[in-house]
C-alpha cells in the first residue's frame, strides 16, 4: 500500500469545468500528483466504480466530488464515495448548491423529458422516444439510472466535511484546499474554504448610496467603468455573493453573477438579494413599485441562478395530479407580471 | 375617456320609446356629438319598474337580469348605461345584488338557464347616463362642443330621487354634478333646494292628491327661484312635472309655466343643433319661451345686490374655504 | 373547529396555518385592540412581533413556507404613518419583489401578503386575517415538505425516467 | 442543544385565557418541550404572588429564560422582566407568549384552536427565548426643559405648571397669539361666566413667566431624539414686526388700509387689517403683517404701517428664522379644527344666509365680536325672532364623523340662553339626544327647559328656503323628525345655528408623524391607555392634552393640561431614563461596503467610513427599527434582540407541529475522519 494519501475526483451532474479548474493550477498539479495517490478520477484515470467499492471504508483520505445530484446514479455514487472517503469536499458551485443544473428545480422531470426530447426546436425525434429505464436489446436488458424530479446538492444527499465556491472555483482556492489538506492544517469540518465578505470587498468600483428607479440589462447600456455596477443599474449579485474571485465579471462590466454563492451563514441568497434590492428601489406606491420591478424580468432566474437546489425553498412547487406529482405550471399562477412567464 | 373607450351597452328603457321620445333622439344626437357608442341590447325587456319588486322579488330580479345577461352578450365594454332613472336603479340593484347575494346569484341564474341565459354578477357596471357624460366625457371636452352659450337661461337642475344614492360617488343630499354641466353649457344655475325631492312618482295614479302637491312644490320652488325652465334626467320626473302641471295648476289656483327638459336636449341646443332634431314640441309645456331666453343679458340686479351693505355680515364662500362679502 | 374544507377538499380536518409578522407600533397593537374588542377571528394565525415591517427580512418569509405555513401575512402601520418613517415602504418593495420571485417557484402572490392597520384598527385586522385565512383556504394546503421528498421511480414500474 | 434551562409559565388570567384555553393541558404539554426545565400555570401570574413564583424559580431552580404566557408584552413585559431581574436574570432573556389577546379573547368560539394555538405560541415563544442574549439597557440624563405645543387652554395649563415647579417651558403657537379657540368664546357653560375673564389672566401669567419661553407665530418642522433628549427645530415665521421696538400701541393695524375677513379669530364673521393683532388681550401683544393680503407685498406700495409706527419697527424684510433646541420632553396640546358645514349641504350653510356655524354664533355673540354682542341676522341690522339650533352637525353620523364631539349639547344650551337673553325669540334645539354628562350640566338643561326653550328630538333632515306651507314664507325651514310624537315637523326660522363638530386638525397625521405618535381612526392622537394612561403616549417623553386627543370641554382640557405636566415633573424629577437596547450593529470585519444600508436609516444613523470601506451605525441615532438589519446582502448586521437567529427559531418554534421531522438545510455532523 502507498504511503501517499489518496486522492479521488468525481465528476456528477455538471459542465465538467471544474475538472479542468483543478488542473488550472498549473505546475502545482505536479506537487497534487507527487503528494497524492490519485486512486480514482474517471475523467483523466481508466478507474472503474468497482474498484472504488472494493476499497476498504474510509480508504480515500480526500475526495473532490463535483457536480449536482440530479440521478440515482450521481446519489449511488455519492454515497459510495462518501463511505470510502475519510474527507469529502464540495467541489464547486453544483455540488455545493446546485449551480446552473438546479435551474432543473423550476420544472419537473415530465417537463423536462418533454422539452429535451419533444419540443426543443434543434430536436427531431417523429416517433417520440424517450429514454427508459429498462431497454430490451437482443443482447439482454440496458438500464439507466433514474433521473429525479428535483437537483440536490450533494450535502443533501451525504454529510460533506468541506465547501470550494465557484463556478468553477477559482485556482488559488483549489490550490488553498489542497495545502490545506497536504499540509494537514484543516479548519472545522463542514466549514466553506473561502472569503467571509462579499465580492464589493474585492470590486475596485466606487459605490454610492443606492437608489434605483430602473434596471438594466447588460445590452442596454454601457456602464460607466468606474462606478459600481448596481447603481448603474445593472442588476449585480455582487453585494449577496462571497468574495473569493476577485471580482472577475464586475472588472469587466458585467454584473456578478453570483457563482460563489451567498456569504458565510447565510442560507438564501435569493432572499438577501430580494431584501437588499427592494430596500434601495426608488418607488413608494405600488405602481410605482410594479414599473421598476418590471424592468426586472425572471428575478427568482437571476437570484437563485446558482443557488436555487440549496435554497429554502430549493424548487417550484409541485402539484399533485392523479397521485402523480409535477410542478404548478407557471401559467396556473396568476401573475403580477405577465414578462415572468416563459 | 375611460377604458369603456367611447363604447357603452345602451338599454333605453320603455320610456325612451313612447313618452320620452324627446329624450330618446337627443340623447343620440347628444352621443353621436361626443363620439359615444351606444350597442343596444337586442331584444330587451322591461326593467321591472313599478311594484313588481314588491310583488314578487324573484320574477323581478330575473327579469332584469335577463337584461343584464344580454347586454354581456352585446358586444363593447363592459359597461352598461341606461338614460332612464328608473331602468338604471333597477339594473344596478339586480347586479349589485347578485354580487353580493349567492343565493340569489343562484336563484337568478337557474331562472335565466330556462332560457339558455347565464349572468356573471357583476361584470357588468350599470351607470346613468349623466354619469357617463360628466365623468368619461368631462366637462371640459363638453365645454369645447358648445357653440351656442345657453347665456341668459335660468335652469332649476332636477335629479329626482332615484340616481343618488346608494354609493354613487355624488353627494347623496345635494348632488351637483347637473349643476356643473349646465353651468359647462353657459345656463345660468339656480339654488334648487328641492332638487333631489320625490315628483310624485306613481302617485299620481294611486292619490292624485298627494301627488299633485308633490308636484307643485318643486315647481313653486323653482318659480320663486326664477327658473326658465327645470331640467331632468328622468322621464318619471320630466312626465310628472310637464303633464301635471296644468293639473297643478287648477287643482292650487296657481300659474305655473316651467317647461320641463331632458339635460340631452339642452346639451343639443347649447351643441348648435336645431329644437326640431332634438324633439323639441313633444312637450306638455312649451318650451319656447326658455329657450328665447338665451342669449338674453342677464340683468345685474338678479344676481347681486348694487351697493354692500355695510352693515352686513360677511357669508361664507360656497366653493372651499374663504367667505364671499356679501 | 372551523371546516375548511368546504373551501379546498384537501384540507380534510386540518386548518390553514398563517405565519404574522407585526410591527410594534402599528399592527401588533391592532392584534391586542382585536383581542380587548373580542372581535373574533379564525385560530389560523401565528404571529411573531417585530419593532418595524422594515425589519422584515424575505428570509424569515421563505422560512415560514418552507417549515410548513400556509401562508405568511406581513402587517404594517399604513404607508406615511410608520413609527420609523418609512419601514413600510421598504416592506412594501421587499414583498413586491418577493411575490414576483415565489410566483416563479409556483407560490401563488395570495400566500404572500402585506396588509395594514393602525394601532386603532382592531377592525380591519380582524377582517384582515378573515379574508387571508379564505384565500389561503381556497388554495389549499401548501405542505412545502412535500416538494423536498423524492419521488424518483423505481426502475422496475417500467416508467419513463 | 442549548444547555439553557428555561421556565414556562402559563397564566390564567382569571377566567380571561382559562375560560378559552385549557391551561393545564398547555402548561404540562410545555413541560415536555426540549430545554423547558419549570412548567406551571397560575390564576393570575401579575399578581405578587406569581412574580414571586418567577424570581423563586429563577434561584431555586436556576432558570436561564423565562416564558410568561399571558397577556400582550405592551401589558406586563416590564413586569416581568422586573421580576427577572429582581432574581438576578437580566431582563431582556424574558419572552412574553401573548395567549390572551392574540389567542384566549379571538377565539371564544372555538376553544379547542384556541389551545392548540396557544401552544404553539409558547413553542414559539421557548425557542426564541434561547437565542435572546444579556442587554443592558441605554441611560441617559433627562434634560429639563419642556416644550409645550400649542398654546390654547390645555398648552397654557400644562406649561404654568411646568414653568411654576421651576422648569423652562418652549411654548410653541402656531397663531401669533396664544389663548386658542377659548379666546374666542364669550361665555363658558354651564356658569357662563365670560371666557375672557378666566383666560387672560392666564394669558398674562405665561407671557409674564420667567420660565417660559413664548414663540408664536412659530411651528415644529422636525422632531429627533428620544425621551429626555429631543431635538426640535422650529421655524419661528417672520411676523414682519421687530419685536425688540413694537410697542403693540395699535398704530399700524389702525393705518391698515387693508381689510380682509378674519378667518381664524372672527371664524369669517368680521374683518381685521393686513396687520393685525388677533385681539385686544393677544400675548404677546405684537402684531404680525400677513403678507399675503398686505398691500405691499402685493404691488410694492402703500407702506402705511411703517410712515406711522412710531418706534420703526415695521421690518418688511425681516425672514423666517429656524432654531434648533434640544428638551427632555413633549406636551402636544395642538387642539381641534371646527368641521366644515358645507359638507352637509342640504343644510344650507354657505348657501342660506341665515345659517350661521356655532363658532360664528360665539364670535356674534362675543361682545367684542363683529356685531358687538348683538344677536341679529346676515344683514347685520334685524334681530331674529326665532332661532333653530341643529345639535349634531358632523357629529354622531356615519357620513362625517361617527364621535359625538362631547361639547356641543352644552354649547347649544349656551347659545339657547344667549338668545334668549339677548332676542326674546323662540329657540328650537333640534338634538338626538342630549349628552349632559359632568358636574352640574344637568341643571343647567334643567333651567334651560324652564326657561321655555323648544327641544325636538330628532335630527334636522334639512334646512330650506322653499317654503311650502302658509307662515314659511321668507323664513328657514327646519324639516325634522320629532321622534318624541313620532311626526315630521317644518319648523320655520329665522336664523339657525349649526353646532358643528369637533375635528382633529387638517395635519393632525402630519404632525403625529412628526413626533411619532399615533392616530386614531378618527385621527385624534392616540393615547397609551385609553383608561389608565390617558395623556402618554406610545413614544415615551410624548404627551397630549386636550381636544387634540379628543373631543372635550374646557374642564377636561385643563385637567389632561396638568396631568401631562405632572407626568413631565416626574420624569425631571427622575433625573435619567432607560432606553431599550435595541439596535443595530454592523460587523465592521465582515462588512463589503456595497452600501446598501446606507440610505435606508430613516434617522441617518448609517455612516460609510471610506478610508476603511465600511459602514458604521451610530448607535445614539439608531432608534432599532432593524430595516438595515433586513437589507444586508451579507447579512452582517445584527438587530439586537431581534436577531435573525431569534426570528427563525420562533418560526420553527410556531410551526412545531407541520414542520418536518428532522428537517435540517446542511448536514454537517461527519463521521471522525
Amino acid at each position: 500500500m502507498s504511503a501517499k494519501p489518496k486522492l479521488a475526483v468525481y465528476w456528477a451532474s455538471s459542465c465538467g469545468g471544474c475538472e479542468i479548474a483543478i488542473l488550472a493550477i498549473h505546475e502545482k498539479i505536479l506537487d497534487v500528483a507527487a503528494a497524492f495517490d490519485l486512486v480514482f478520477w474517471p475523467c483523466v484515470l481508466d478507474f472503474k466504480k468497482a474498484d472504488v467499492a472494493a476499497m476498504a471504508d474510509g480508504e480515500i483520505d480526500v475526495t473532490l466530488f463535483n457536480g449536482a445530484i440530479r440521478t440515482e446514479e450521481n446519489a449511488e455514487m455519492a454515497h459510495l464515495l462518501r463511505k470510502k472517503s475519510k474527507v469529502l469536499v464540495a467541489y464547486g458551485s453544483c455540488a455545493m448548491e446546485g449551480c446552473i443544473p438546479g435551474l432543473a428545480n423550476f420544472a419537473d422531470r415530465k417537463h423536462m423529458m418533454q422539452y429535451i426530447y419533444h419540443d426543443a426546436p434543434t430536436v427531431d425525434n417523429p416517433e417520440g422516444v424517450e429514454p427508459q429505464p429498462q431497454t430490451t436489446v437482443p443482447e439482454g436488458t440496458l438500464t439507466l439510472p433514474a433521473y429525479w424530479d428535483t437537483v440536490k446538492t450533494l450535502d443533501q444527499v451525504v454529510p460533506v466535511d468541506y465547501y470550494l465556491p465557484g463556478c468553477p472555483p477559482e485556482a488559488k482556492w483549489t490550490q488553498a484546499a489542497v495545502e490545506a489538506i497536504m499540509s494537514g492544517q484543516l479548519p472545522p469540518p463542514g466549514s466553506v474554504i473561502g472569503m467571509d465578505v462579499t465580492v464589493c470587498d474585492e470590486c475596485p468600483r466606487e459605490r454610492e448610496e443606492k437608489k434605483i428607479k430602473r434596471f438594466y440589462r447588460p445590452q442596454e447600456i454601457i456602464p460607466d467603468p468606474n462606478k459600481c455596477l448596481l447603481d448603474q443599474g445593472l442588476l449585480c449579485m455582487g453585494i449577496a455573493t462571497r468574495a473569493g474571485c476577485g471580482a472577475l465579471c464586475p472588472s469587466v462590466n458585467m454584473g456578478c453573477r453570483g457563482c460563489y454563492g451567498p456569504n458565510v451563514d447565510v442560507v438564501d441568497g435569493g432572499a438577501r438579494m430580494i431584501s437588499a434590492i427592494g430596500s434601495v428601489i426608488d418607488a413608494k406606491t405600488p405602481e410605482e413599485i410594479d414599473a421598476v420591478l418590471d424592468t426586472l424580468p425572471d428575478p427568482a432566474g437571476y437570484f437563485y441562478r446558482f443557488g436555487l437546489a440549496h435554497s429554502m425553498l430549493r424548487r417550484t412547487a409541485l402539484v399533485r395530479e392523479n397521485g402523480d406529482r409535477r410542478a404548478q405550471p407557471l401559467e396556473e399562477v396568476p401573475h403580477l407580471d405577465p414578462k415572468l412567464k416563459t | 375617456m375611460t377604458a369603456s373607450n367611447g363604447a357603452y351597452v345602451y338599454y333605453p328603457g320603455c320610456s325612451l320609446q313612447a313618452s320620452a321620445h324627446a329624450y330618446d333622439i337627443s340623447t343620440k344626437r347628444v352621443a353621436e356629438r361626443l363620439n359615444l357608442t351606444f350597442n343596444e341590447i337586442d331584444d330587451w325587456n322591461c326593467c321591472g319598474a313599478t311594484e313588481f319588486f314588491s310583488i314578487n322579488a324573484l320574477p323581478a330580479y330575473s327579469l332584469v337580469a335577463r337584461n343584464l345577461a344580454l347586454a354581456a352578450q352585446t358586444g363593447g365594454a363592459p359597461e352598461l348605461v341606461a338614460p332612464c332613472s328608473a331602468c338604471y336603479l333597477n339594473l344596478r340593484k339586480t347586479n349589485d345584488y347578485m354580487a353580493k347575494y349567492k343565493k340569489l346569484n343562484q336563484q337568478v341564474n337557474q331562472a335565466l338557464a330556462a332560457g339558455n341565459l347565464h349572468y356573471n354578477a357583476g361584470s357588468l357596471r350599470v351607470r346613468h347616463l349623466l354619469d357617463i357624460v360628466v365623468q368619461d366625457v368631462g366637462y371640459e371636452k363638453i365645454g369645447a362642443e358648445v357653440t351656442r352659450s345657453l347665456q341668459g337661461m335660468r335652469v332649476a337642475p332636477y335629479y329626482g330621487c332615484l340616481i343618488v344614492r346608494p354609493d354613487t360617488g355624488y353627494n347623496t343630499e345635494y348632488p351637483t354634478h347637473l349643476d356643473k354641466l349646465m353651468t359647462t353649457l353657459g345656463a345660468t344655475v339656480i339654488d334648487f333646494p328641492m332638487k333631489t325631492h320625490c315628483c310624485g312618482g306613481h302617485m299620481t295614479q294611486i292619490s292624485e292628491a298627494v301627488a299633485y302637491e308633490l308636484i307643485r312644490r318643486i315647481l313653486k320652488n323653482a318659480a320663486d327661484y326664477g327658473a326658465d325652465a327645470i331640467v331632468t334626467l328622468c322621464p318619471m320626473c320630466q312626465l310628472n312635472l310637464d303633464v301635471y302641471q296644468g293639473q297643478v295648476n287648477r287643482t292650487f289656483g296657481t300659474d305655473f309655466n316651467i317647461p320641463i327638459l331632458y339635460f340631452t336636449q339642452l346639451m343639443g341646443i347649447a351643441f348648435g343643433m336645431t329644437p326640431q332634431e332634438l324633439g323639441f314640441g313633444s312637450e306638455v309645456v312649451s318650451a319656447d319661451r326658455a329657450l328665447a331666453q338665451i342669449g338674453r343679458e342677464e340683468p345685474e340686479e338678479r344676481e347681486r345686490p348694487k351697493r354692500k351693505d355695510k352693515q352686513a355680515l360677511p357669508m361664507p364662500a360656497l366653493n372651499g374655504g374663504g367667505r364671499s362679502e356679501s | 373547529m372551523a371546516d375548511y374544507s368546504q373551501f379546498n377538499p384537501a384540507w380534510g380536518d386540518r386548518a390553514p396555518v398563517i405565519i404574522g409578522f407585526l410591527c410594534n407600533w402599528c399592527s401588533y397593537r391592532a392584534a391586542d385592540l382585536a383581542g380587548t374588542s373580542r372581535f373574533g377571528y379564525p385560530a389560523t394565525l401565528r404571529d411573531i412581533r417585530i419593532m418595524c415591517t422594515g425589519r422584515l427580512d424575505p428570509t424569515f418569509v421563505v422560512k415560514a413556507l418552507r417549515e410548513g405555513a400556509d401562508g405568511v401575512l406581513v402587517m404594517g402601520c399604513h404607508p406615511g404613518q410608520c413609527h420609523y418613517e418609512e419601514g413600510n415602504y421598504k416592506a412594501m418593495r421587499r414583498i413586491a419583489l418577493l411575490q414576483r420571485t415565489l410566483a416563479q417557484l409556483g407560490v401563488h402572490p395570495d400566500r404572500v401578503q402585506l396588509a395594514w392597520a393602525s394601532a386603532a384598527q382592531g377592525g380591519i385586522f380582524t377582517e384582515t386575517v378573515k379574508e387571508m385565512t379564505e384565500k389561503v383556504a381556497r388554495l389549499g394546503p401548501m405542505q412545502w415538505r412535500d416538494n423536498l421528498e423524492e419521488t424518483a421511480p423505481h426502475q422496475e414500474e417500467g416508467v419513463p425516467l | 442543544m442549548s444547555e439553557e434551562k428555561v421556565g414556562v409559565y402559563v397564566c390564567h388570567c382569571g377566567h380571561n385565557i382559562a375560560g378559552t384555553v385549557n391551561v393545564e393541558e398547555v402548561s404540562e404539554w410545555a413541560g415536555q418541550l426540549p430545554n423547558v426545565a419549570v412548567a406551571k400555570d397560575y390564576k393570575f401570574m401579575c399578581s405578587s404572588l406569581g412574580q414571586e413564583m418567577v424570581e423563586e424559580d429563577i434561584k431555586k431552580e436556576g432558570l436561564t429564560r423565562v416564558v410568561v404566557a399571558a397577556c400582550s408584552p405592551h401589558m406586563h413585559e416590564p413586569t416581568f422582566r422586573g421580576a427577572c431581574q429582581r432574581a438576578g436574570m437580566n431582563p431582556y432573556l424574558f419572552e412574553m407568549a401573548n395567549i390572551r389577546e392574540h389567542a384566549s379573547w379571538v377565539h371564544q368560539d372555538d376553544k379547542p384552536a384556541a389551545t392548540e394555538k396557544a401552544k404553539a405560541i409558547i413553542s414559539g415563544a421557548v425557542r426564541r427565548s434561547l437565542e435572546l442574549a444579556p442587554l443592558e439597557p441605554f441611560r441617559a440624563p433627562i434634560n429639563k426643559t419642556t416644550l409645550v405645543v400649542g398654546g390654547g387652554i390645555a398648552g397654557i395649563n400644562a406649561a404654568l405648571e411646568i414653568a411654576g415647579a421651576g422648569y423652562k417651558v418652549l411654548l410653541v403657537e402656531r397663531e401669533p397669539s396664544i389663548g386658542g379657540h377659548m379666546a374666542q368664546f364669550d361665555k363658558t357653560f354651564p356658569t357662563l361666566d365670560c371666557a375672557a375673564c378666566i383666560l387672560t389672566p392666564k394669558m398674562f401669567d405665561v407671557g409674564n413667566s420667567p420660565n417660559i419661553e413664548l414663540l408664536t407665530y412659530s411651528e415644529v418642522e422636525q422632531v429627533d431624539g428620544y425621551v429626555g433628549n429631543f431635538t426640535v427645530r422650529i421655524r419661528k415665521r417672520a411676523r414682519k414686526i421687530d419685536t425688540t421696538l413694537c410697542t403693540g400701541c395699535g398704530d399700524c393695524w389702525e393705518r391698515c388700509p387693508a381689510k380682509v375677513i378674519d378667518d381664524v379669530y372672527e371664524s369669517g364673521l368680521g374683518y381685521r387689517t393686513a396687520v393685525y393683532r388677533p385681539f385686544p388681550q393677544a400675548v404677546p401683544k405684537y402684531p404680525v403683517i400677513d403678507t399675503e393680503s398686505c398691500i405691499y407685498f402685493k404691488n410694492g406700495r402703500c407702506k402705511a404701517c411703517e410712515k406711522f409706527c412710531p418706534t420703526g419697527a415695521i421690518k418688511f424684510d425681516q425672514e423666517d428664522e429656524v432654531v434648533v433646541v434640544n428638551v427632555g420632553n413633549i406636551v402636544l396640546a395642538t387642539g381641534y379644527d371646527v368641521f366644515d358645514a358645507r359638507r352637509i349641504p342640504a343644510y344650507g350653510y354657505g348657501r342660506l344666509a341665515n345659517v350661521f356655524t356655532s363658532m360664528e354664533f360665539e364670535r356674534m355673540t362675543n361682545a367684542s365680536g363683529p356685531t358687538d354682542g348683538k344677536v341679529v341676522l346676515r344683514d347685520g341690522v334685524t334681530a331674529p325672532e326665532t332661532v333653530a339650533i341643529i345639535h349634531c352637525v358632523g357629529s354622531r353620523d356615519k357620513n362625517t364623523n361617527v364621535y359625538c364631539s362631547a361639547t356641543c349639547c352644552m354649547a347649544a344650551l349656551k347659545f339657547a340662553h344667549l338668545v334668549k337673553e339677548k332676542t326674546n325669540a323662540q329657540v328650537y334645539n333640534f338634538y338626538i339626544d342630549m349628552r349632559t354628562a359632568f358636574k352640574d350640566y344637568e341643571l343647567f338643561y334643567t333651567r334651560l327647559l324652564e326657561e321655555g326653550t323648544h327641544f325636538i328630538r330628532g335630527r334636522a333632515a334639512e334646512v330650506t328656503d322653499a317654503a311650502r306651507l302658509p307662515g314659511e314664507e321668507g323664513k328657514l325651514i327646519v324639516q325634522a323628525e320629532d321622534t318624541l310624537i313620532g311626526k315630521q315637523r317644518r319648523v320655520p326660522v329665522d336664523m339657525v345655528i349649526l353646532m358643528v363638530a369637533m375635528e382633529p386638525r387638517a395635519d393632525a397625521s402630519e404632525v403625529a408623524h412628526r413626533f411619532g405618535i399615533g392616530c386614531s381612526d378618527a385621527g385624534f392622537f392616540t393615547e397609551r391607555h385609553p383608561k389608565l394612561d390617558p395623556v402618554a403616549t406610545m413614544t415615551e417623553g410624548i404627551f397630549i392634552a386636550g381636544t387634540c386627543q379628543g373631543p372635550k370641554d374646557i374642564p377636561a382640557s385643563v385637567s389632561q393640561g396638568e396631568a401631562t405636566a405632572a407626568r413631565v415633573l416626574g420624569l425631571i424629577g427622575k433625573g435619567e431614563v432607560q432606553i431599550e437596547p435595541v439596535r443595530a450593529q454592523i460587523d465592521e470585519d465582515r462588512c463589503s461596503g456595497c452600501r446598501i444600508c446606507n440610505n435606508l436609516c430613516p434617522y441617518n444613523a448609517i455612516d460609510f467610513i471610506a478610508e476603511k470601506g465600511v459602514s458604521r451605525v451610530n448607535p445614539a441615532q439608531c432608534k432599532g427599527c432593524g430595516t438595515c438589519v433586513a437589507a444586508c446582502p451579507s447579512q452582517v448586521i445584527t438587530g439586537q434582540h431581534y436577531t435573525y437567529d431569534s426570528i427563525m427559531s420562533q418560526i420553527e418554534g410556531l410551526l412545531y407541529d407541520v414542520r418536518s421531522p428532522n428537517e435540517k438545510v446542511r448536514v454537517v455532523e461527519m463521521e471522525p475522519a
